[in-house]
């Protein structure tokens, strides 16, 4: 019974000071210091970060969005409203068109379903981050830009 | 000029406890930081210093909340008390040879004395509070801190059995030849390693912080204490830390004197050129890093755990070790 | 008694039996069902002493309990439907035979209102208290929190 | 003084002596919005009630008006640290209502993340185990191993939590070119620093006394509650669904279910350190043959699974988790029924904490390893 | 500086506290409502009676505690003067030492020293 007492004794204070070593290494290494210092040193996302749904733009600010609403459908919880038009083209044609794609972000999960959804990639999810504000009415946002139009060739 | 000596050492005392307890929590976060990989406090001053001068300012700022169905007159009281024992320690600590405020003949056995009355401001904190996470933490701490009162003064006493004194300036003047820890006899090692537990668990600090116990009471005895009231406690229990390991300096590191080796002149001369003061207050902190050291690396121990371990271990441990210690000073082995 | 199709047809006593692509569904009345359950604990060579999932479907006129059983030491599984009248449902709790029928009875007292007699402790686990009608049934409305999209 | 109101109290919780004292909705340790009503005796807990609903958001009656592709990504929010693996569950649900075959490179992607997501959950569950219990040293580095994980997840999932990256029929997209460099240098560093955390926390003499010989589940009562996943492995009880009823390509893999046998807190934390190597090697073994060629089968744009009902577990971080699909034939599912393995677990709670003390039910709430939202739903 | 110093350091201390509570009481504004002001019990309202009754377990440890303290009182003065004193006293002082061990062990037979 003595020995057992001794032995617990020494196997416990020999565990103790094990643990105590490596705190007292990970003191005296700065080295190992994980911390990043967010708003000095913004971190860098990788490129499939899902972050806000982007409508994109060319440099002719044209869009390949055709108005389909496939996106609207595809979104669990309606973040996504497509308002369409009826426009004119050269051919004297009436065709459906993008007038508004109103994107709420503030109901937005980030579950990529849109951009899956979508036939044309009109769409894309950007890997920003900092989408916090004080007024949540910001968060509404519209996504095509003004006087923006189809790219010729998508239908 | 004794009219202004009892208007400055209050006004030196105060300063100097601001400053320590200011201190001591920016350490705490930096050194619990560095163990956790982190950086901790770095964005008020220069590597964060100003950050615990920013939170008390916070703490002074905060609301004088005190809930509604409490003991008005003890939970006031209790902070008051917390507070005060600190200050009533400090009287015999001898920061150097001549700074000491009274250097009275029983000056160990004082100190142990009222930092028993600890125990008095947590349990009256608890019951008042109307908490039941504080009565429990109360509780707690009530068996916590007069079961190691025992193994702490047993310790104590074996220091005071080998310089002959409970003088505070009696014991530092026995190490002139050697700190009690370097003369390397057993027993005050062994009452040394008791100490350091023993304060850990009198300071309820991890891995004996049971009355706090963040993961079970959420708060312990002070769940109910917010702004400046929570303050207190908290600079207290700081406050009680650096006593404590005062103490523990003054028993087995020789107080302020200087690191000496023997038949190395030169060493010992380079030595003594450093203050006393510094001397006394980085060994202080010293014994404080390894308090917190133990914090940041140790689980918390469970109640029973606690109690088992004082007294089927410390306090067997220390009666024999007092024992044996008194048979080497009946040999003659210990040199005077 | 070598197979669990035999143990089934002769030992239990239900309305129907499917068997589909090993999957043994069996359609049984509440009556059935308490003189089933003990069966399934007691007999020798299939013991389904895991049960691993319950719950309810609002088949719109009726309430059916599904009891999702498994015999740990075989690896069989079976699933037994037991169908409730919709105004009144009742049903003997399984908690007694299966310890975990326990909370997942209390909860599915709680989001259809199915009515399990003789469990030890049938209190409402998710919702509050005063709160009215069962949210998982197909005609149950919340005026508070309805979104339409 | 103040009298509380004495509703939910039974008769005997009012004898002399005895308090009720309220663990949750806000408690550093219930890792969640988990309410217990405990009574105890001085230190010693008589009873443990649990109370839920602090975050029900009614996931089962939201899937029903959603789409069979739509519904996945709910899922991620339920066990939000195997939110991966409640995906795959959903996707094998639908896949076998709509009996697709998945290339091959989708199988090993999906089972891959799979195992990510054990590992990352376990070392989450052992920092957040060793900070119940006072330690908060370990929670750190613990984390820095996991975010290794999800940075991987971050980079070919697109999130770092909530991933909805399954569909129906395969994986949204490719893994990215750098994929298998990746895991390959998670794995050298955890397996490098592992044994830091043995000497920090499996072997700490404190630590093993706050463990052992506590909550003792039995195998009886595992099998009776349902336990399942690592709390049920601690007691013996062989339960992988990995291993009993495979899915995807697991039974053609060669890795073993990690057992203990006494049943108590210390063999729970056994089981899932044990998983943790477990589960780098299948990653290993998957990535030594990681097939070229599509990761995603050719699905319709609406999906209309026919109709009768569809069940699939799978084994996630804490156990047996289950998908119950009755179909009516329409574009949405009729009921969606999730078993959780949280709820099974929880419910085991009130057997084994009685007799133990405060801390105690602190440690054994911490190895039935409870995600509330998962219990919730 | 004798008994005085007693006095002035419990006055500074009252004084400290006092000066930082009445400065955050002049400078904050304090507010509070019905569930403000309730006990704190992790965000429900709590059950039963608050000031319950506790085990008797503590008590022990309070009464074993009081017998060791007063032995340690009586250890000191001993301590102090034992190289003078002698073998005699020491065998003395043993005697005492040994009964109040036999104290503790019949606590810990008696499972006062086990919490359950």
């Amino acid at each position: 019974m003595t020995f057992n007492y001794i032995k617990d004794l020494i196997h416990a204070i020999r565990s103790l000071l094990k643990g105590m070593k490596i705190t007292l290494k990970y003191f005296f290494s700065p080295k190992r210091i994980i911390t990043q210092q967010y708003p000095t040193m913004k971190p860098v996302l990788a490129e499939k970060f899902r972050g806000e749904v982007v409508l994109i733009h060319d440099e002719q600010n044209e869009h390949k969005c055709t108005g389909c609403t496939s996106c609207e459908i595809a979104c669990p919880n309606g973040t996504i409203k497509i308002v369409t038009k009826q426009e004119v083209n050269e051919a004297g044609k009436k065709k459906k068109a993008l007038d508004v794609f109103v994107y709420h972000l503030e109901l937005c999960t980030m579950c990529g379903l849109c951009v899956e959804a979508c036939p044309t990639a009109a769409i894309y999810m950007k890997n920003s981050y900092e989408h916090s504000t004080f007024d949540r009415h910001t968060l509404l946002r519209k996504l095509n830009q003004e006087g923006s139009k189809l790219q010729s060739g998508i239908e | 000029m004794t009219i202004l000596k009892f208007i400055l050492i209050p006004i030196i005392i105060i300063a100097l406890f601001s400053i320590i307890g200011m201190f001591l929590v920016y350490m705490e976060r930096k050194v619990c930081a560095f163990m956790q990989i982190r950086i901790g406090p770095n964005r008020v001053g220069k590597f964060g210093m100003l950050q615990t001068v920013a939170d008390t300012l916070k703490l002074v700022l905060k609301e004088n909340f005190s809930p509604k169905y409490i003991d008005k007159f003890l939970y006031n009281l209790a902070p008051l008390l917390a507070i005060i024992i600190p200050f009533v320690l400090t009287i015999p600590i001898a920061y150097s040879k001549s700074w000491q405020i009274w250097d009275i003949n029983i000056g160990v056995l004082f100190i142990t004395a009222f930092s028993s009355l600890s125990v008095i401001s947590i349990l009256i904190a608890g019951w008042a509070s109307n908490n039941k996470y504080s009565m429990i933490g109360a509780l707690r701490s009530g068996a916590q801190i007069i079961s190691y009162e025992l193994s702490g003064g047993l310790a104590i006493l074996t220091i005071v059995m080998f310089s002959q004194s409970l003088k505070i300036s009696e014991i530092i003047a026995s190490q002139a030849n050697g700190w009690w820890i370097i003369k390397g006899h057993i027993p005050v090692i062994v009452s040394f390693c008791i100490y350091m537990i023993t304060i850990t668990a009198e300071c309820n600090r991890a891995p004996f912080d049971l009355t706090e116990a963040e993961s079970e009471l959420t708060a312990g005895f002070h769940t109910e204490y917010s702004g400046m009231k929570f303050a207190l406690f908290f600079l207290a229990e700081y406050l009680n830390i650096f006593i404590l390991s005062a103490l523990g300096v003054i028993l087995y590191l020789g107080g302020w004197q200087p690191f000496h080796l023997p038949n190395l002149l030169e060493f010992n001369n380079i030595m003594d050129f450093i203050p006393a003061p510094i001397w006394f207050f980085f060994k202080v902190f010293l014994i404080i890093f390894i308090i917190m050291w133990f914090r940041w690396t140790f689980p918390r121990l469970r109640i029973d755990q606690l109690l088992k371990l004082e007294w089927h271990f410390l306090l067997p441990l220390s009666l024999l070790n007092l024992i044996f210690g008194f048979i080497l000073i009946m040999l003659n082995f210990i040199v005077k | 008694m070598n197979t669990l199709t035999d143990f089934l047809t002769n030992e239990i006593l239900c309305e129907k039996i499917e068997d589909i692509k090993g999957n043994f569904i069996i359609y049984c009345s509440p009556e059935q069902w308490i003189e089933m359950m003990s069966s399934f604990k007691s007999n020798k060579f299939f013991v389904f002493d895991y049960m691993y999932c319950l719950t309810c479907v609002d088949l719109k006129d009726s309430l059916e309990m599904n009891y999702f059983l498994r015999a740990t030491s075989t690896l069989d599984e079976i699933q037994i439907k037991v169908k409730l009248d919709k105004s009144n449902p009742k049903i003997e709790t399984a908690s007694l035979h299966w310890d975990t029928a326990d909370i997942l009875e209390r909860e599915v007292y709680d989001l259809f209102g199915v009515f399990f007699s003789n469990h030890p402790n049938l209190k409402r686990i998710i919702l509050p208290e005063d709160f009215e009608g069962f949210p998982l049934r197909k005609d149950f409305v919340d005026p508070i929190n309805l979104i339409k999209l | 003084m103040y009298q509380t109101k004495d509703i939910l109290l039974s008769p005997d919780q009012h004898q002399d002596g005895y308090t009720v004292i309220n663990i949750g909705p806000q408690h550093p340790s219930t890792h969640g919005v988990l309410n217990l009503v405990v009574t105890l005796d001085g230190e010693i807990i008589k009873d443990v009630q649990p109370n839920l609903g602090f975050i029900h958001r009614s996931i089962e009656k939201m899937s029903e008006s959603l789409s069979y592709r739509q519904f996945i990504y709910v899922t991620s929010r339920m066990d939000y640290l195997s939110s991966h693996i409640n995906n795959h569950a959903c996707c094998l649900c639908v896949e076998q209502g709509l009996e697709i075959e998945i290339p091959k490179r989708g199988q090993y992607i999906r089972m891959i993340m799979d195992e990510l997501t054990r590992v990352s959950s376990h070392l989450l569950w052992w920092g957040a185990q060793s900070m119940d219990l006072g330690a908060f040293t370990p929670y750190f580095y613990a984390f820095r191993e996991r975010d290794m994980i999800t940075d991987i997840f971050e980079k070919n999932c697109g999130a770092r939590l909530t991933m909805n990256y399954m569909v129906p029929g395969g994986v949204m997209w490719d893994v990215q070119s750098d994929f298998m460099d990746d895991i390959k240098k998670f794995i050298k560093q955890y397996q490098s620093r592992v044994h830091e955390y043995h000497d920090l926390v499996t072997y700490n003499f404190i630590f093993q006394k706050r463990m052992q010989h506590i909550g003792i589940i039995s195998k009886e009562d595992a099998i009776s509650f349902g336990c399942s996943g690592p709390v049920a492995r601690g007691s013996n009880f062989r339960c992988d669904i990995r291993k009993s009823y495979p899915y995807e390509l697991y039974s053609s893999l060669d890795f073993n279910e990690s057992l203990e046998t006494s049943g108590d807190c210390f063999s729970r934390y056994l089981v899932r350190i044990k998983e943790i190597d477990e589960s780098i090697k299948i990653i290993e073994a998957l990535m030594a043959d990681f097939p070229e060629g599509d990761f995603q089968a050719k699905t319709k744009a609406v999906l209309k699974l026919p109709k009768g009902e569809f069940y699939q577990k799978v084994e996630t971080a804490r156990g047996e988790f289950g998908v119950y699909i009755v179909s009516d034939g329409g574009a949405t599912p009729y009921r969606i029924k999730y078993r959780s393995p949280g709820l099974s677990n929880l419910s085991i709670l009130n057997k084994i904490s009685q007799g133990a003390k405060i801390g105690d039910l602190i440690a054994i709430l911490g190895t039935l390893d409870l995600v509330i939202p998962d219990i919730d739903r | 500086m004798g008994f005085f110093s007693l006095f002035l350091m419990i006055f500074s201390g009252l004084l400290f506290a006092v000066l930082s509570i009445l400065v955050s009481k002049i400078l904050v504004k304090n507010s509070t409502n019905f569930e403000k002001a309730l006990p704190y019990e992790c965000g429900v309202e709590s059950l039963g009676i608050l000031n319950f009754q506790q085990k008797i377990g503590y008590y022990f440890y309070a009464l074993i505690f009081l017998i060791f303290e007063v032995e340690l009182i009586f250890l000191y003065p001993w301590a102090v003067v034992a190289k003078s004193l002698g073998f005699m006293a020491f065998i003395e002082i043993m005697i005492f030492i040994f009964i109040l061990f036999l104290g503790l062990l019949y606590a810990h037979k008696k499972n006062v020293l086990t919490w359950n």
